[in-house]
């Protein structure tokens, strides 16, 4: 096993799919010789050829669209979008395509693609460059919306998302890219789509995050037990859509509280529905009401001031705390 | 340089064989089939009777809401019969003379306007793409197909369909740009049929034609008239053939009109005037046909005669196929079957959750 | 008064408008001559000439990203996307821009535009032309989401949204186009975007629901009255973002029950947030988890099968029953 | 018809004036005052060494990411330079050296790159919109502002940048469309530097020229040196004029080239060769600017001394003042001042949060 940081992990992932699997095909805006900007695709174009680590035009509706066509005709593509921020371009193409063609061909036709794109603050980068709008794709009938947290679950979920038949959008935490490595196993590793994962055990308190989230939660979950003695259940979604439910309801069973943290602003963000879902099926357990601890409802403010809008270890142990105080 | 003209990588063109009485350029005359004519004629003569026959049963109520085809037969036919079966048709909505030629039964199309997805079902021996709706969107699709077909070594071709208002999307031009850039064997087959809904064309583009926005992706373009359908054969066969022998993409305009209205929920009678139409009518592809296919002697007005007797039969059968055929139709529960591959835990939840509303409630438990 | 259907109401919001200032515009595709496909726009080319109801090319980026320019020069265009299902092909006009200008330019430049659209189902249509996505407007910080339910309500929610200062997306049920008519005063009105309604008053469920729903939610209330002696709250909540919490949440505080009701997709939907407001700001009231009826997670079905899709009535009223049993 | 080529309604055309080496075609030479010549040296040369000067600011720490424009001050001042201040400016992101020719202070520049929105402050003289990151999206605002001029029977223009990977996008498409059709006064400057990030011009588009796209659209189109300041300003001109006049659009593509990375954030090594930057080296816009300058005696090698003392100066103020003024910048709350003309409650229940969050806990309170 190798130590990895999530880009390597994210490289070694690709690079398995395409030795396996010549259907497998990457395209986008500098993926081929500079590896794209953020070096994910490093070496594919030399290692495989150009053709299957596909510099295209810049053009992100051209790119989908033709991933499309290109996962209909029997190849798998894998899309990288250089920011999510230009991902609105191609809003259309999976929207009214992507999601559709399966059920607007009564399965004919389907839509192996996988649109791979960095989200998310934390990189000191332009406008454009640091926002969280998961719910976009989550909300969004026919396609699947994974986030993974570290390099490990990001290699298997990023295997699992190219093997998958359906469409699947798959945001990478720039801020995670080289924040730290992790072993990543040489052999195929996949985990499921559509499953959340228990991280940290706690009765106290639950706490439901996923991206660059999911480590503030467990950085917030140490300082919660280092200073005040409260064990927190830490759930890393890994999928938004579908949601799996059944970890943190359980966790909320147990404890009576949860907190969930997300980057995207508060209103109409993810935190919404899992916190309707919690009261839905776990309402009877819930002693206070689920705390959204959350990015605000203005456009993430440029650089020099993002770390006051994305939320802080601090402020998820305040909230934490803050709720437990009102049993 | 100093101060010089930019000249052009591929060429641009205009092409007509037959003119609108049916005398034929013979010089340009392509060389086809008897037999394959005579398919042609069917076809487009099919095409418009189906046509009339949509119309009136939209009107009595008994399908939704459509897009007629009246007009545009020759351009929709003579593209498509340059393809082999194994080909790709990535069709936008209007498409439907196209879709019958290329296996799509009368009877699912009838059943598809009337808002079942089941009328979405196909012909396996022909790779079409199911219709799309969003203007232009589809063409980025024919881009991908002729890609994969590219990387396979595959000889085929992708062709894909859209209108004069289409090329103002920003899809139209990814899509050119894009083919251009990889050349892969497409061919964009552009119905210039001088309408988008209320739009006429000098509202749509301030270009003179629609093949010369080739240039700007260094293909070849070519406008044709579209209600020639030798004309529309002969650049089809060129494209398709080129694409095939790896020559990379074609545009190509097909000067048409839509007769009819944009969809059956629209009056034309506010944008345009009937004048305009009736000069149109007189361009009208099937008798200009017609008359080509009789001076050369291969057919006659009593063939004519049977012909449409036995396309009216054949309609007649399709309009009490789909009939029948939807009555078995209707079941809600398959709104769940094809979002994903597998059924993801909260659809069956949902699923079972509507079952249940149906079962106690019955139909009215559901509708409003 | 005169009585209009929705159509006429939007109509005559537009053309008094217009008359009062000509920098408001209208704009899209066939919204000169043929009076958009709807009517909504017609006589206005006739009545201001063809620049005040600008017939434009086949482009809906072209249309919004034309408009925030014109709007950024002092122009108030009011662009119509033809229908909600084209209006993916503006998301990065309207994320990336429309929402941003004032912010970018610190103040200097803001965009007074209007983004009409017709949403929702039950009108027999195509594909795409039938769904509801307001979600993703509404979780959009700097725009504003505004749904009107009725003829009266449309007319002074759209005068409203025409002289706001930022840009607001305005969906317009086509249900609800020619469904009723309802007394329209010629004289000005409006109505304040962020401010919901109550619409009848009742102590022992609160319904919560906009656009085509908020006549269902009233029927629904009607029969549980009749049927039940059940008495229902109706809240319209006419805007969706920036959301009016303050009705919804003192009406629960009364009634400790509630029924969010929207066409859109369940999970992320809007029910999601209303349901998470709920807990947070009545959570001790609350006697049962908030019921959400709504769209099911699929694209909603052609529409031979659309009304098994839409909440019903019936459902609404099954619903509704279900939840107080349970107290 | 039959078989013949389509004619274009408006011209294509190529212009150079001065040739690398700084040789004037004298017939071609625009009219321009020694004092406007001097400025226009002035703003290329202050372009030039301000790059310079963010480049070590932003090796050192002090800045954070930006897009260099060494090597295209000719092709963006060459442009700017036809316009009056009431005239609308639509940049991209990579138009540093027009934007301060346009009023904004270097200091604005470093605190925008330094993230704070502080730095997006402009002089109310001009009419410049902000920076556009999302490529090519801009293009469509300048048409909208265009269109509001025309429709306000204002007698100004709306000029936008973007770059060559820009003309791939459906934005660029519709926005050339949008113009043409409605016949503003916009002129599009595409800064052709060969590059798009990693991706070269030839993998982003067939065509030969950039310019030539402009028949797409039925409008003048025109390919220019952009290294060439001569040229750049005629052709600027000429359309500026045209388009003040009433007619319409035209696309002006300057050839030039990115002599540094894509923004700092990039490594060109990885895509391209230290002789291809070499050969464009020697066609650098300043040396051949100052030679026709000399040439034209109006300036000498000791004025150029004394400029780059005058230069350095400038540049040293503005980091002083901006590093001076950034010190009193950073409060967090301001994120929610510009959001709505009118806050709404649930932001200012937000930012009473934040304020709360700041004071209990300091900075420390809010930092992960
Ligand atoms: C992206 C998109 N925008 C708008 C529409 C609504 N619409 C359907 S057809 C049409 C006009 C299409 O004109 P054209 O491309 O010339 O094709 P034609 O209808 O003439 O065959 C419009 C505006 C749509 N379907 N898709
Ligand atoms: C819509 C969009 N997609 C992708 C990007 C990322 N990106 C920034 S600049 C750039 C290349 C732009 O190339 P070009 O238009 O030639 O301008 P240049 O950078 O050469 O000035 C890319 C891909 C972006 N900013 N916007
Ligand atoms: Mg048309
Ligand atoms: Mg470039």
């Amino acid at each position: 096993m190798a130590k990895l940081n999530m880009v390597q992990a994210l490289n070694l992932a690709l690079r398995q799919e395409m030795e396996q699997d010549d259907s497998v095909i990457v395209l986008g805006e500098d993926v081929g010789k500079d590896g794209g900007v953020f070096r994910v695709t490093d070496g594919l174009a030399e290692a495989f050829g150009e053709d299957r680590s596909r510099d295209t035009p810049l053009a992100e509706s051209g790119i989908v669209g033709m991933a499309v066509g290109m996962a209909v005709a029997g190849l798998k593509p894998v899309c990288e979008i250089q920011f999510s921020g230009f991902s609105y371009h191609n809003f259309h193409q999976i929207e009214n395509h992507a999601a559709r063609y399966r059920m607007r061909s009564q399965g004919r036709y389907h839509v192996p693609m996988v649109l791979r794109t960095p989200y998310g603050g934390g990189v000191r980068a332009l406008e454009h460059h640091s926002e969280s709008r998961e719910v976009y794709w989550s909300h969004m009938p026919g396609v699947k919306m994974v986030i993974p947290s570290s390099p490990r679950n990001a290699r298997a979920l990023l295997v699992s998302a190219i093997r998958d038949p359906d469409p699947v959008i798959f945001y990478e935490s720039k801020a995670l890219y080289r924040a730290f490595r992790e072993e990543v196993p040489e052999e195929e590793e996949t985990f499921p789509i559509g499953k959340s994962r228990r991280i940290r055990e706690g009765d106290d308190l639950t706490l439901i995050a996923y991206g660059a989230m999911l480590r503030r939660a467990l950085e917030a979950a140490e300082r919660l037990k280092e200073e005040s003695g409260i064990e927190a259940d830490v759930i890393d979604l890994l999928t938004l859509s579908p949601l799996d439910d059944t970890l943190f309801v359980d966790s909320v069973k147990r404890t009576g509280h949860a907190v969930v943290i997300h980057e995207a602003p508060l209103s109409y963000g993810p935190g919404a529905e899992i916190a309707a879902r919690i009261a839905e099926k776990a309402f009877y357990y819930l002693e206070a009401p689920v705390a959204r601890v959350t990015g605000y409802d203005v456009v993430i403010p440029l650089f020099a001031r993002e770390n006051d809008y994305i939320p802080s270890v601090e402020r998820i142990v305040r909230e934490s705390r803050k709720l437990l105080e009102k049993i | 340089m100093p101060r010089t003209l930019i000249e052009l990588e591929t060429k641009l063109e205009k092409l007509s064989v037959l003119d609108e009485a049916g005398n034929l350029d013979k010089e340009l005359e392509p060389e086809i089939s008897d037999d394959f004519l005579k398919a042609l004629f069917r076809a487009m003569l099919l095409g418009r009777r189906f046509d009339e026959r949509l119309l009136s049963l939209q009107r009595q109520g008994r399908i939704g809401t459509f897009p007629p085809t009246t007009g545009q037969e020759a351009a929709q036919l003579g593209a498509v019969a340059a393809l082999q079966p194994e080909d790709w048709m990535a069709p936008s909505f209007r498409e439907t003379v196209a879709e019958v030629w290329r296996g799509k039964s009368m009877e699912s199309i009838i059943i598809h306007n009337n808002g079942f997805s089941e009328g979405d079902d196909a012909d396996a021996k022909f790779n079409n793409l199911p219709v799309s709706v969003p203007v232009a969107s589809q063409t980025l699709h024919a881009v991908g197909i002729a890609w994969a077909l590219k990387y396979r070594k595959m000889p085929r071709v992708a062709m894909t369909f859209f209108g004069d208002g289409a090329t103002s999307e920003g899809d139209f031009h990814e899509a050119l740009n894009f083919a251009g850039v990889f050349q892969v064997p497409v061919v964009f087959v552009c119905q210039n049929n001088h309408w988008a809904i209320s739009v006429p064309l000098a509202r749509q583009t301030r270009s003179r034609t629609l093949a010369q926005k080739a240039a700007a992706y260094g293909i070849p373009g070519i406008q044709v008239d579209g209600n020639d359908i030798l004309a529309v054969y002969s650049a089809a066969r060129e494209a398709v053939q080129r694409a095939r022998d790896g020559g990379g993409p074609t545009l190509i305009e097909c000067v048409t009109y839509r007769l009819q209205m944009h969809t059956t929920a629209d009056d034309p009678k506010r944008y345009r005037s009937d004048e305009e139409v009736e000069v149109w009518r007189k361009r009208d592809p099937i008798p200009r046909f017609q008359t080509y296919l009789m001076d050369k002697g291969i057919f006659s007005e009593e063939d004519v005669k049977t012909l449409e007797a036995s396309i009216k039969d054949e309609i007649q059968q399709a309009v009490d196929r789909a009939e029948e055929r939807m009555k078995a139709l209707g079941a809600p529960l398959t709104m769940f079957d094809h979002a994903y591959a597998t059924t993801p835990p909260h659809l069956e939840e949902q699923k079972r959750y509507l079952k249940t509303l149906l079962s106690v409630g019955g139909k009215e438990a559901q509708h409003g």
